[in-house]
């Protein structure tokens, strides 16, 4: 299950409905992902812009990924404005085995970063300012380029 | 004719290209410096499929989608 | 922050108690793990006796070490016994870095399965059998034996 | 005199043993089968801190813990 919300997340709402739904289905293990955005560098808040078609396919990829190990994928992340203190990006995993959660977090979360159609942007004083500096190359980039 | 949309930080309006393949999307995106830049960073889709070859055949009304560094979190 | 409850773990209201207590300290990550009791071998509930004295040592050496990386740690376990579809482990790290959240979780369950103060006994029909099949000698095992 | 208390699953009442290093410890209870067959597989606590040493020195009233192999979460 992939969910956007306009905005921050609900994040408690989130973890206890994740683990509401899923807790009587025999997984031994939960395990959960939550991005908070910092206080640095004088920003008021983050915004994303998100490309939800092939955020979808890429989040289908690891769901299947997981369903092939006996585990559950769910995530929810913010589009638009994230002021500063509240989160954007939520996660849960659900496995029998307590190491295919623990890797599979790892894994998700740093694929997430690295190939998640998602572009961010410092919001300072009202300017949306492309965060350039924390941004990735997505796997196949410079395709257009060759 | 296909579609090519550049997503995120990029903000141009999409444009129509005469193209068969990526190759020809390619040659005809280099040729305006203010996308050229992001050619060198960014992934491309076509119709919401990521693609890895220049020889990726085109039809009529494909969408081809430039994706720039991204992070999400 | 180290709670034993008697019998299930409260999941929904620990995760939110422990997000609402530290969303707005510019962690940019928090990571949980919450254990569950799968239903196999026919057992009614898993039942835990804990050591207390032992448990806070290792406990706080755990604290420790996650507060000299900038890090959280808080945790809750059951004693007693808790029915199958319950939870009796759960775990909340917080952290200014994904990379610290992620291999931390990692290492502090895997270091509580091997060394934490914990027997476990499966509920069968009203016996509490002792899981000797499941359980790992703690660090340090055998010093008198020798 | 030290007292020596078994954790968990070892399921017996503590003992008083006279001993002034956890060497003399293991000599008396190597002597009792039912108990000679965990500490193979048990930890030792000094007063609740994790000990190593079999030449640990032990005072008059010091609390012993035999702590057979765990299973949390």
């Amino acid at each position: 299950m992939l969910k956007i919300y306009q905005g921050p997340l609900p994040v408690s709402e989130l973890l206890s409905e994740w683990y509401g739904a899923h807790y009587n289905e025999n997984y031994g293990a939960m395990v959960n992902f939550v991005g908070t955005i910092r206080e640095e560098g004088g920003i008021d808040a983050l915004s994303f812009d998100i490309y939800l078609p092939v955020l979808e396919r890429w989040f289908d990829g690891w769901k299947a990924k997981l369903e092939s190990k006996g585990a559950l994928l769910m995530m929810a992340h913010s589009e638009g404005d994230v002021p500063v203190h509240t989160s954007s990006f939520a996660c849960a995993i659900f496995s029998p085995k307590r190491r295919v959660a623990l890797e599979m977090l790892d894994a998700f979360v740093e694929d997430f970063k690295a190939n998640a159609p998602i572009w961010k942007y410092d919001v300072r004083g009202g300017e949306r300012i492309y965060a350039a500096d924390r941004s990735t190359p997505m796997r196949g980039s410079g395709l257009l380029a060759e | 004719m296909v579609k090519v949309e550049f997503l995120g930080p990029i903000g141009k309006a999409p444009v129509e290209i005469d193209a068969r393949t990526l190759a020809d999307v390619a040659k005809v995106l280099k040729e305006d410096p203010e996308i050229a830049k992001w050619l060198e960073q960014s992934a491309v889709a076509v119709n919401d499929t990521m693609v890895n070859s220049l020889d990726f055949p085109l039809k009529d009304g494909d969408r081809v989608s430039l994706l720039p560094p991204v992070c999400g979190g």
